[in-house]
């Protein structure tokens, strides 16, 4: 299998999406000529034409509602947001409209629509480019909301995302396109949009992660290994509607429990999973269900010491596992 | 622009048929209208937004326009829209009522959220303006596959304020779309008067923003608005862009049924407005034209009425939903439901 | 002490401040001569004139927007959303704007603005006026977020909130307005915007909720008390700083712990509280925490017997109650 | 609109010092411009974000401003207005270093995301178009008070496509606010061309939709921009509402540090717009006006680039912020942190 990273496994599902449906199309700022401002759509104006890859203004709502029309006509629209942090002008139409069409006409109709998105820091990318506030998604029925952490899953999800009936929000995390590579199959297959992946395991404790942060974990679980502890690591992928079996297999398992995110914690996704496992797991607890996460504040500063203050690291990881091992 | 406003006295190139159809049209919504607001204060339908008022120029938009090939992405208002496009007193009283069978919504949205795929009605929520997109939306994928369906969307002059207006408008102008932009400028949103909202009198002078036709039309003259109509759906369908028609509308009601307009419009306007309604001058003029001859209109009217006394009966014979129907329909049920 | 109903509570409050404050001022759409939809502001632009109470165009964004721009230069506004389901063409402005003035200015600026919206259901209003989102804010750094559930709360709770000098998001139960009645001091004083209330002691099951679910809950909790069950209720009020101590406290002392809201569960508020509980009370706990909320649906439906089924009623939360009992 | 574009040659009613101060202002930015591209080049700033070929508009505007008096929300290309208000190129490098003393951000934010509460500079984050709503608020609090200051606020053209811009304008012109709008039109939002942005060559035709004056004007000529900035300001300032100002610019530079526009824009277009730069064709009028005389404009280049030596040397002394520090300034601390 050929070794690709997560940006080229996104654009690889994308084209190859767009060459069997030619329903697919790219609504974006600057999708076109340049390509995206990380290139994930690099060349695919040229391969397909204006139309179906098409620079949008520079007007979120636009995109999305527009994307939302498309959809409705017969198109498969991904609707692209230069960063997760600028979603927030389109957040009615993704919310208000998108999320309510099946459910408000008793499934009359229904909005096949991807919207993508770049989330995360680690780049100086400051408050403003270093968001993660899939949150707010999450807590919406109507709306799917999933992050790849592989470009397996990449290229997967992407093209589960298109296949989808219903609105797909697909995050990406910016630090992972070009820092994160494997095994990407040639030609088509897909990746379920609600099922967690156990990407370690273990038996000792279970963490619950997605995005770039499983690679943090992952990392931070082998320096447990020399002292007899294993960790299972969980890669939610899917965050609405999450994976609530196997949030709790995972959990039962171990009994004690780690969720860690780039996000701030409070009202997040690492809320409901613990919430999640403090109602159905009671008796396979042996520790308290322990958060990792930014710290509340309202975005990832610019200056590195402030960046690198708010960064979850593997140490930070280590050091919370460290704490539960010995519980 | 280039659609001119040629004299709205006279039948003006409407044959007795259209004209005819046309005020029929308005009656039949008049009349659903009165009888929903019935409902409404006897207690059986919790909520009534009405058209009184509308109709003109809905009626005439929604005869030009082909159901079920062209886009549909209406407001609330638009009750003789969606009737000349083919729903049915009957869809309306059953969404007033709250019944499963509602087809607008399964009696999960309030009723004037209409949407019926079959005739490519967009469902509407309540969040004002956001159709607008849609509807430009659903133009593009014409375009893109070279169809010339006409993608027709309105609101009040106060969704205008809205910021997606203003998106819509440009994305639409920038593709030359075939998108009718539709404002019935009825003075009020709720109870804030235009110059609250707007800062020149006329909607329609926000077209020159975007380099497209807009267009002023009494939305009180049916003959008026059918030509505007006629002319503006052909102009996009032929492939020329956008444009924006402004109605003048009389607002007969207040906001909703949960509003007062007594407490913020002073009677003696009210009184006035009265008198230039639509449907009773449209009547006169067609009388005097001889287009409805002396007992033409009462006869429809009580063909219309009967029409609405059996689906209102209907209606209330229908089944509420069930309760854990509640469920169905978040996403894409893999059973079907 | 006078009793008032909530609605008049929150007037009043408003009046008052009006009064003792002249940068104190209104923007919403029909705040003025119809005096908001539900009659709040009802009476106060004949009092302070137009300016003051000033009748917006149809547009959130612009309503905060135009305040965020007023408080920088002086003013105390309040920023009416008519239904709190059409905040969301504001959620930019307020989340990446105001949310973020202080931190992103190192303390240079902050936006002493007051965000008023009605929230809940119950009242026939459908999925779109019917609706409690308030997590989505719940979620952010830089935001205050209140939800008083008392006529003397709401009063002193919106005169802190004018004098805070940080955007507070005032969300009000809109089946409160006139079912919900109590004392009211006349005059000044203040509730503290980020203390929660225990309104009812016990030490059997700790409840938390907010908003029109404290009467509900209240209600049930009384059922209990035949059979010898005792429920400490707290009104959580602050639901952004959520007052971490008291919601620790009470969950220790019973052992037990119910979350009832009426907003849907996944990745809400009830979610945080479960997760700050099973971190911090993990020793404590006898049951499972358990959550009670809306269904996970789009929103409230219009229908009798649909709205029926979302809504969150004291057969419900007794159900719940006497399940965590028997436990 | 009122204001007429007289004649943009010759000096035309500004004196010699004004000019000077002019092409002093331009030069200064442009400069400390050079110098933030410079150090992000080396790896010593992770970003930048350009204003060349921007500099005459803002510097004008900038100059006819009340600073600390009127109120300014501005935009990331905006280096030339804040440093004539009152901000130093100092103050921008500690930025751009991300040191504890930028007195924007503290470091907390890239560089270009200007503010300053003494100076009335409110702060801006990344979000096009947030900021217009924010002067027209600023100036409804004004109007208010029966103050006579005036808000400016600018952007590129691709920010005027959001909703934002058509709230704010709406708002500004229905209450007649004393807020100046300055679209820096430079053909680009990152790569998308004008033509893919808005349906109409101009901006200022926006301006039609709310009965304001639109006014176009050349960015890379000073002294025309000085004459409308001074008018509309002057304009705004004595009551007669909002204005919008168009100034097509020239972007000299990709984007950002993160860009580069070769992928998109020929080689020739892009060494034909060099001519057309706004900085030497302003020195060469002014020598051949007898305004700056033959080593005026090398010797103010010498002193600024000594004041820019310093100001670097002293930025990167300076201390970056404490780690910890990111957790202050979240709401207002009891502590006064
Ligand atoms: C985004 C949003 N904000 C507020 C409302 C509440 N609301 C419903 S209708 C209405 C007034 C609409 O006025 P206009 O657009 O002129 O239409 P009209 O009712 O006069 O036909 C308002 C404020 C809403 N539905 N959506
Ligand atoms: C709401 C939002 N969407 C997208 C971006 C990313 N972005 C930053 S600058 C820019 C282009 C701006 O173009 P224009 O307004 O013409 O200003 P210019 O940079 O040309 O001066 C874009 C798309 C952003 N900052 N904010
Ligand atoms: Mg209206
Ligand atoms: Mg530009």
């Amino acid at each position: 299998m050929p070794t690709k990273t997560y940006l080229e496994a996104i654009r690889d599902g994308i084209r190859e999406e767009m060459q069997r449906d030619e329903r697919v199309m790219i609504l974006g700022e600057d999708v076109g000529a340049k390509g995206g401002v990380f290139g994930v759509t690099d060349g695919l104006q040229k391969e397909f034409g204006e139309w179906r890859v098409l620079d949008s203004p520079l007007a979120e709502s636009c995109i999305v509602g527009v994307a939302i029309g498309a959809a409705l006509n017969g198109m498969r629209p991904i609707a692209e947001i230069q960063f997760q942090d600028f979603i927030l002008p389109a957040v009615d139409q993704i919310v208000s409209e998108a999320a309510k069409f099946r459910y408000r006409s008793n499934n009359d109709w229904n909005v096949p629509m991807v919207v993508r998105a770049p989330f995360g820091g680690g780049v100086h990318g400051a408050l403003y480019h270093s968001q993660s506030i899939e949150a707010i998604f999450c807590h919406i029925p109507g709306l799917r909301v999933v992050v790849p952490s592989t470009p397996y899953d990449a290229k997967g999800m992407i093209v589960a995302a298109l296949r989808d009936p219903d609105p797909v929000m697909y995050f990406e995390h910016k630090r992972a396109y070009r820092a994160v590579k494997g095994e990407v199959p040639d030609g088509e297959y897909t990746v379920p949009l609600d099922r967690a992946a156990v990407v370690r395991e273990g038996a000792d404790i279970a963490v619950f992660t997605y995005g770039m942060m499983v690679h943090t974990v992952l990392n931070a679980a082998e320096r447990l290994v020399p002292d007899g502890f294993e960790c299972e690591v969980v890669d939610l992928r899917a965050l609405r509607p999450l994976d609530h079996d196997a949030i709790v297999a995972s959990a039962r398992k171990c009994g004690k429990v780690l969720i860690v995110q780039e996000a701030n914690l409070a009202v997040s996704v690492s809320s409901e999973v613990a919430a999640i496992i403090a109602q159905d797991c009671f008796e396979h607890l042996d520790a308290p269900v322990m958060r990792l996460g930014g710290p509340e504040i309202p975005a990832m500063p610019f200056s590195p010491p402030l960046e690198q203050f708010y960064l979850v690291t593997p140490d930070k990881v280590e050091t919370s596992l460290r704490e539960l091992a010995a519980y | 622009m280039a659609i001119s406003e040629t004299d709205t006295r006279g039948q003006a190139g409407l044959d007795a048929e259209t004209l005819r159809a046309l005020y029929r049209h308005m009656l039949r919504s008049r009349l659903l209208d009165e009888r929903l607001w019935a409902l409404n204060r006897q207690g059986r339908a919790p909520f009534w937004i009405s058209g009184m008022g509308h109709e003109a120029v809905q009626v005439a938009f929604g005869m030009n326009l082909r159901p079920g090939y062209d886009w549909v992405a209406p407001y609330y208002r638009d009750l003789g829209l969606t009737l000349v496009l083919g729903m049915t007193p009957k869809d309306h009283l059953l969404s007033a009522l709250a019944r499963a069978d509602d087809p607008n919504s399964g009696g999960r949205q309030m009723p004037a959220h209409y949407g019926c795929h079959r005739l490519n009605i967009i469902t509407t929520g309540s969040p004002v303006g956001t159709q607008l997109l849609h509807a430009a939306g659903a133009a593009l994928a014409a375009r893109m596959r070279g169809e010339d369906s006409v993608a027709f969307t309105s609101m009040g002059e106060g969704g205008s304020s809205e910021g997606d207006f203003h998106e819509a408008l440009n994305f639409a102008a920038i593709h030359k779309l075939a998108v009718v932009f539709v404002v019935e400028n009825n003075g009020f949103a709720i109870s804030v008067p235009w110059d609250k909202q707007m800062p020149t009198p006329d909607v329609a002078d926000r077209a020159q923003a975007y380099g497209i036709p807009g267009v002023v039309v009494d939305g009180e003259d049916p003959m008026a608005c059918f030509r505007v109509a006629r002319d503006t759906i052909a102009r996009a369908r032929s492939g020329e862009g956008p444009v924006l028609v402004e109605a003048k509308v009389l607002r007969l009601t207040s906001h909703s049924s949960d509003d007062d307009q007594r407490r913020y419009r002073s009677a003696e306007v009210l009184e006035a407005e009265k008198l230039r309604d639509c449907l009773s001058r449209f009547r006169v003029t067609l009388e005097e034209l001889g287009v409805l001859s002396a007992g033409d209109a009462d006869e429809m009217r009580a063909e219309l009425v009967l029409e609405l006394d059996r689906a209102t009966d209907e209606a209330e014979a229908a089944a509420l939903p069930e309760p854990e129907s509640a469920l169905r329909h978040v996403l894409a049920d893999g059973d079907g439901t």
